[in-house]
């Protein structure tokens, strides 16, 4: 695969097509990649990595780099594609600047998971088939592939990219009973008392360094109400238990009916917070409440939470749901 | 869960201009009453109801926040509490999610023509989160210690 | 910080018995901002708006707060009063501590201490608020009247004569509405049509009135001063201006089984016909669900007919779209259905009639000439019974019927009982009632005559029962003066149906952004002081459209909205709301969610060049708000993630500090 | 030197707890480690580092300053400051020891000195413990730290049986007096150290090179074009200034509770948008020169102020943290390239 997106990015240089490419850059270790533009063939040849640790969702970048002169190539993995359309929407991204290719996915690798079966020093990853044979400053260690995926790739949602000018790859297709509620479930399933319990043990250890909101293509703002001191909710840390809760609810109200659920929060907190089961929370909701949707699917559709039907459920349903009293 | 009998709960309402606040000016005129720990903030319309206000009612001290606004169908603004209605609907769900008590939050339609209605639902209100106790979940303890 | 002066009000006792206002004053006094608290009998009166005014001077307020009574009464008030004083009347914030404190906790702690904590709200808000100028729009001096009925036309004469243009539409072929249906009128008992139809032929004749008729509201848009309607006109088939209304068509038309709504579905009309003989305009118009030739393709014998080759089969509806400055609701009343109604028997027998029903049988130009004659078989009937209520005062629970009196009913049907007794004395009339009701100019006069002169026998009490039994109607009742059970074996029963607001109202209503009450009557904007002006501004009411009333009543609302509406469009600027939504270029996004939620349109996008870091230039899309247009409902302030669109007036933190001000 | 054996550690601890507060490393539920007062039934962390460094203890995230009463128009002053409590920290890995070098010139030593900072360093006692297993990101080696030799006023030890200490200072001596350890033979850590001192021979980031770093070099690395292509792929978050041992920088707030207002300091990040944010703007208005901010004041502005001493300790916590994997080695090594 990487030698096919390599050989199409230096292909998409060389014709003019673009005049820059959207890529993963190598780092130290195989597996802490970096996004970065890349301006020249040999550029790519020598640091251009496409491997189960380009996770990195890299449609936010496209909102700065489509407004520069020219125009950028950029590899869509089809949960990248889902924000990728939804910013289109938003008018954040210049479409007309951006050559997309969509890239077929068969999930990304995380390398907490790889640390948390005890899989220390790592120094390279490598695919063998479903196996992943990993060097380490201990010996060599092996891993099942699936034991290391990243959470969405577990339950990936969609294997197909929405929008795109090529393919590199079949395009996939949507899958719905992916299981991606089940955690979300699980909560529900609890005692009032038991999920305030839950979250108070993920959300205090919350550090407010923001992770969560600056890789997430929905927090697009050009300043959070949070940054902003006129809002009258502004916040440097989460000084209190409510400022906590507040900032993070706060935060899933805003990109609720936007958020497509490309899971980065999650990814990228330091603290290994279940961001994502908030954001999951109100897109269950809201597929149960109002019908099936998934932000970023399509270049028309209203979120939920901008539009109505007259005959929509009345908020005294919640007291109906989730949970026991 | 032990009760303070001393204890009244803080309630804010938010009403819409047009319907509910109406509605309270009735229940006045009508001398219906319903209990003081009620205090009511005007909003024009049930959608300027940001999560916020919400929010941070419950993080200065309220025990309970209700919305009260036009019926579905009759918003002065045609669809603003259709937006509320998904809102409220939505937030409250996830409040109750993170294991706040869901019977905190309410949403009631009143009208203007609904003085009764306004005072029987404050009354119910305050009944149902004295019954709950303080709210600790939400409220914020840096000055309250 | 503002210099915040506040005035608490007694409002007599009204206030002051349950609320210690110089508690609260005092309280008050110590917030941080406030210079100067004071209380006083009236604040409303001269007195004590003159003290306002002096104070902001004398002090230099930069803030007022008022407690007192609700600001849906006295906000206007207080505003003009700061702004008469230099003060900007978005300055002024009102605690409502009479609807909200004294009125409804009668502890005088309990009250004063919700009252200090509901002041100190209002200041909290009052230290955000900013000086707001209202914006202005030009008004379209154009007047759309929806209704065609007694008081549509009446508010059109009137407009028009004030030199206003007016369109009447009218979802009928013709105007005139019920009144054109009635016989006589109460307690005068002169001919509805006589004075009817002379206004119909003003509105027809009058310059500056046009008619509309079958035509129907397709959508509005706009807002006060500026409106704009789409009109659908239905097909009618005939051409109207080439129409003479001769009635040669009708005369031919094979298809002649219709029931005629004019006449109650009592006789039949043809499918192309004009309702009556007196209707404006006097067009005939093809019934697209009866005519042949539209159902089937044969037939054209009125096009063949028709002397003026008016008739066009051919026609469509069209959509005409108008502008206008206000528009008047006279969209009327129905009876309501009886089907629920069974224990009268009125599905099973014919001779068990509406009033209205009644009404037609009694009309000269009625299905019987005005003889009056039981629809079963024609013949005199000896004994009538008439029962009230009828879908009226229902409780609550009960399933059908309405809770509201319809209030006319007493009175039509006291006339119908003495005019059958004036001209069939042979003929007894019982009427069965709860109360009579004749609180009206010349009512109990009328009643008492129907009682005393014509022996109308009058029994209190509800019909329990009619039973259509050998050409008879058994007819039980009880007589709760008596305490006794009636039987009364009765030829004809005629039912005072409730009366309804028409189903077009609710569908026109949401349209018309304009608010209604659970039964479908439309909302006042005041129920004692703005009763013809619906909340929505530019929005008016006339007629029974707004509740029940009589032909007299609903003639002054209808002249009280045509004032309304001409003191509107003398205008040739409306000052706007300036409360509307106003967002911050600097923290837009332009990422469209404000606009997905505006009911107005009022939200477009601009691209606009910023400063960016650097000496660089940044092209952002950010939003643009028409305030003309936005009406300060504040959905797109919650829609909006960045929290760049706030409302004016209601600013997101003017909320949460009174959130602060009431929770600490 | 003294010793436990292992399966008496939580004696030990016990014994240290029921005297003072003990801090020691423990995953919580989703397997991150932090320090936390011990409790019985606590197990230490077998992570070599917490998620967020041990500074923690001294210059807390938020840490209120001056309370105001507010009542009508007065307001009374009252000071936050609460008496500490005398604590010790067990398990600081020599990384994080040497941050607390690198803070103290800061808030204990350069005026105006912090006094809460001042407060909390006094009253500790710092338990460290070498680093058996280091991983790919350490490179502490690269400023001078050996995993083997930990700092603190106790250097502690482990081996498959038995933890040992040694007394740096006479806190340190004071809190082993009191303790129950048996005696060891000064060598008895000698073959930990070896093994230790094998693996950091290994490890990838060994030979990280500084010296184009250090004092003096502001004029040559200031405007290096490289600023500008590192800097892209950097969204703006804290994480790296959250987790990092040695960053210092705060903000001042106000929380107004109505009735009273709380100012407190809370760390602040110079890759925020709005640090150091005054009326005129921000000093450093793109990514880039934030970005530049912080390295070059890790490597040379701080160097420059403290005898050349660099403000990272090689814990390796942003390159395991940071969303995108951008990194101090990363730029050390793109920015220090010869040319």
């Amino acid at each position: 695969m990487q030698a096919v997106i390599k050989k199409k990015a230096i292909e998409l240089l060389e014709s003019g097509t673009v005049n820059r490419v959207l890529g993963w850059k190598a780092g130290e270790f195989f597996y802490d990649l970096t996004p970065a533009v890349f301006t020249t063939p040999e550029q790519i040849e020598k640091d251009f990595v496409y491997s189960v640790f380009s996770g990195a969702n890299m449609s936010k970048y496209l909102i700065d780099e489509s407004k520069k002169e020219g125009k950028v190539a950029a590899f869509i993995k089809p949960c990248d594609g889902y924000s990728f359309v939804q910013l289109q929407k938003e008018h954040r991204i210049v479409r007309e600047n951006i050559y997309a290719v969509g890239l077929a996915c068969d999930g990304m690798c995380d390398m907490r998971e790889i640390r948390e079966a005890g899989i220390k020093g790592v120094t390279s990853v490598e695919e063998d088939g479903e196996t992943l044979k990993i060097g380490t400053i201990y010996g060599e260690k092996t891993m099942a592939k699936k034991d290391a995926l990243l959470e969405r790739c577990v339950h990936c949602k969609s294997k197909k990219v929405v929008d795109c000018d090529e393919m590199i790859g079949e395009n996939g297709e949507e899958n719905r009973d992916c299981g991606r509620f089940d955690e979300v479930e699980k909560l529900e399933a609890m005692s009032p008392d038991e999920r305030f319990a839950f979250w108070r043990s993920q959300l205090s250890r919350c550090i407010r360094c923001n992770a969560c909101r600056e890789v997430c293509p929905a927090c697009s703002c050009v300043k959070c109400v949070f940054d902003n001191p006129n809002s009258g909710i502004a916040q440097k840390a989460a000084a209190s238990d409510f400022e906590e809760n507040n900032f993070h609810i706060i935060r899933a109200f805003h990109v609720a009916g936007r958020c497509t659920d490309c899971g980065e929060c999650s990814r990228v907190c330091p603290e290994h917070i279940p961001l994502h089961l908030l954001n999951r929370k109100f897109i269950k909701d809201m597929n149960e409440l109002y019908g099936f949707y998934q932000a970023g699917a399509d270049f028309e559709s209203k979120p939920p939470v901008m539009n109505y039907t007259t005959g929509d459920a009345e908020p005294s349903i919640v007291y109906a749901r989730g949970g026991d009293k | 869960m032990q009760v303070d009998k001393n204890w009244t709960p803080t309630i804010v309402a938010f009403c819409c201009n047009w319907c509910s606040y109406a509605g309270a000016d009735l229940s006045g005129n009508n001398r219906l009453s319903y209990p003081a720990n009620v205090k009511i903030i005007r909003i024009p319309c049930s959608c300027r109801l940001n999560p916020m206000f919400i929010l941070r009612a419950f993080q200065r001290g309220a025990d309970g926040v209700i919305l009260c606004g036009c019926h579905p169908g009759d918003c002065h603004y045609t669809t603003g509490n259709y937006y509320a209605r998904r809102r409220m609907t939505l937030l409250f769900s996830m409040l109750d999610y993170l294991g706040i008590e869901k019977e905190r939050t309410r949403v009631e339609w009143v009208s203007a023509a609904e003085g009764a209605k306004f005072a029987a639902t404050m009354n119910e209100f305050v009944e149902a989160v004295t019954a709950l106790g303080e709210n600790k979940r939400l409220e914020d303890f840096r000055c309250k210690q | 910080m503002q210099r915040i002066g506040v005035f608490v009000c007694w409002c007599g006792s009204n206030i002051a018995a349950t609320v210690d206002v110089e508690a609260v004053a005092d309280a008050l006094s110590k917030e941080p901002g406030v210079v100067f608290a004071t209380n006083y009998q009236y604040m409303c009166s001269k007195s004590g708006q003159d003290m306002i005014r002096e104070k902001i001077k004398e002090l230099g307020l930069t803030g007022v707060v008022i407690c007192s009574c609700s600001p849906r009464m006295h906000e206007a008030t207080f505003r003009k009063t700061c702004e008469s004083a230099g003060l900007n009347p978005y300055m002024v914030e009102i605690a409502n501590i009479r609807e909200q404190v004294s009125w409804v906790h009668k502890d005088k702690a309990v009250g004063t201490e919700k009252a200090i904590i509901l002041g100190r709200a209002a200041i909290a808000k009052v230290q955000l608020n900013t000086p707001l100028i209202a914006g202005q729009t030009p008004v379209t001096k154009r007047a759309l009247v929806i209704g065609g009925g007694i008081a549509g036309i009446q508010t059109a004469l009137d407009i028009a004569d004030a030199g206003f243009p007016v369109d009447i539409v009218e979802k009928n072929p013709t105007i005139g509405g019920k009144m054109a249906q009635l016989d006589k009128t109460f307690p005068t008992l002169d001919c509805a049509a006589c004075i009817l139809t002379p206004k119909m032929v003003d509105a027809g004749q009058n310059e500056n009135i046009r008619i509309l008729s079958y035509s129907e509201i397709e959508d509005v848009k706009g807002y006060i001063g500026n409106f704009d309607v789409k009109i659908r006109r239905k097909a009618r088939y005939v051409d109207e201006e080439k129409c003479t209304g001769c009635g040669t068509c009708m005369e031919k038309c094979p298809m002649k089984k219709v029931p005629n709504e004019f006449n109650m579905g009592l006789d039949n009309r043809t499918a192309i016909y004009i309702p009556f003989a007196q209707a404006v305009p006097k067009v005939a118009t093809i019934d697209a669900n009866y005519c042949l030739k539209l159902n089937t393709g044969k037939c054209g014998i009125c096009s063949k007919v028709c002397l003026a080759d008016a008739v066009d089969y051919e026609q469509k509806d069209e959509i005409l779209e108008e502008k206008y400055g206000a528009i008047v609701v006279a969209t009327g009343f129905n009876p309501i259905s009886l089907e629920k109604f069974d224990e009268f028997a009125y599905s099973q027998s014919p001779d068990v009639v509406s009033s209205l029903e009644f009404e037609r049988l009694m009309n000269a130009a009625g299905p019987t000439g005005g003889t009056l004659l039981r629809p079963s078989d024609k013949t005199h009937p000896h004994t009538i019974v008439f029962v009230q209520c009828v879908g009226s005062r229902c409780d609550a629970s009960a399933e059908k019927g309405k809770e509201y009196c319809s209030k006319i009913c007493c009175m039509y049907t006291a006339k119908h009982a003495m005019l059958t007794r004036e001209k069939y004395p042979d003929t007894e009339v019982y009427v069965f009632y709860i109360d009579v009701r004749t609180p009206g100019k010349g009512f109990d006069e009328f009643y008492r005559r129907a009682v005393e002169q014509y022996n109308v026998h009058y029994i209190k009490g509800m019909v329990g029962k009619v039973v259509p039994e050998g050409g008879k109607l058994k007819v039980q009742a009880s007589d709760l003066l008596d305490n006794r059970q009636i039987h009364i074996d009765a030829d004809m029963v005629v039912l005072a149906a409730a009366i309804e607001p028409d189903k077009s109202a609710r569908p026109l209503a949401t349209k018309l952004t304009a608010s209604m009450d659970t039964n479908d009557f439309f909302t006042e904007a005041h129920p004692k002081l703005r009763p013809v002006e619906s909340p929505t501004a530019g929005i008016f009411l006339s007629g029974t459209c707004q509740g029940p009333k009589d032909i007299p009543e609903t003639v002054a609302q209808a002249g009280a909205a045509a004032s309304k509406v001409i003191s509107l469009l003398v205008k040739d600027n409306l000052v706007g709301n300036p409360c509307v939504a106003k967002p911050d270029e600097l923290m837009c996004n332009g990422c469209s969610s404000c606009e997905k939620v505006c009911p107005y349109g009022a939200i477009t996008y601009e691209d606009k060049p910023f400063r960016g870091p650097n000496r660089t230039t940044l092209i952002r899309r950010v939003a643009v708000v028409n305030p003309a247009v936005c009406q300060g409902c504040g959905a797109c302030t919650v829609a909006c993630p960045s929290g760049a669109m706030d409302l004016l007036g209601f600013s997101n933190r003017q909320i949460m500090a009174e959130v602060d001000a009431i929770c600490k | 030197m003294k010793k436990i054996s292992k399966a008496k550690i939580d004696e030990l601890f016990k014994a240290i707890s029921a005297k003072e507060t003990l801090y020691i490393p423990v995953d919580d539920s989703e397997g991150q480690a932090a320090f936390i007062p011990y409790a019985e039934g606590l197990k230490m962390s077998e992570d070599l580092n917490t998620v967020r460094s041990a500074k923690d203890l001294f210059f807390p995230q938020v840490e209120s300053l001056v309370n105001f009463k507010m009542d009508g128009k007065h307001i009374e002053i009252i000071d936050a400051a609460t008496e500490k409590k005398p604590f010790v920290i067990f398990g600081v890995r020599a990384c994080d020891a040497r941050s607390f070098d690198i803070l103290d010139r800061v808030f204990y030593y350069a005026e105006p000195k912090d006094s809460f900072y001042i407060e909390r360093r006094d009253k500790s006692t710092v338990v460290t413990l070498a680093c058996n297993a280091p991983e790919e990101t350490c490179f502490c080696g690269a400023f001078g730290i050996d995993p083997a030799e930990p700092a603190g006023d106790v250097s502690a030890w482990q081996d498959g049986e038995s933890f040992f200490f040694k007394a740096n200072t006479e806190k340190g001596e004071a809190l082993l007096a009191g303790l129950p350890l048996e005696d060891a033979a000064d060598d008895a850590a000698d073959k930990v150290k070896e093994d230790i001192r094998k693996i950091t021979a290994m490890l990838p980031l060994k030979d990280l090179d500084l010296s184009k770093f250090g004092p003096g070099k502001t004029q040559e690395l200031f405007n290096d074009p490289a600023w500008a292509t590192l800097s892209e792929s950097c969204l703006g978050c804290g994480t790296c200034t959250f987790v990092c041992p040695t960053c210092q920088c705060f903000d001042i707030r106000d929380f107004d509770g109505g009735k009273e207002i709380r100012r407190y300091r809370c760390w602040d990040s110079c890759m925020y948008s709005d640090f150091t944010q005054m009326s005129a703007g921000q000093p450093r208005p793109t990514q880039k020169e934030r970005f530049r901010q912080r390295f070059m004041h890790k490597l040379v502005y701080y160097p420059d102020m403290h005898e050349g001493l660099f403000s990272c300790v090689g814990c390796g916590r942003c390159l395991r943290k940071c969303p995108i994997h951008m990194n101090i080695v990363k730029v050390i090594k793109t920015i220090g390239e010869e040319k």
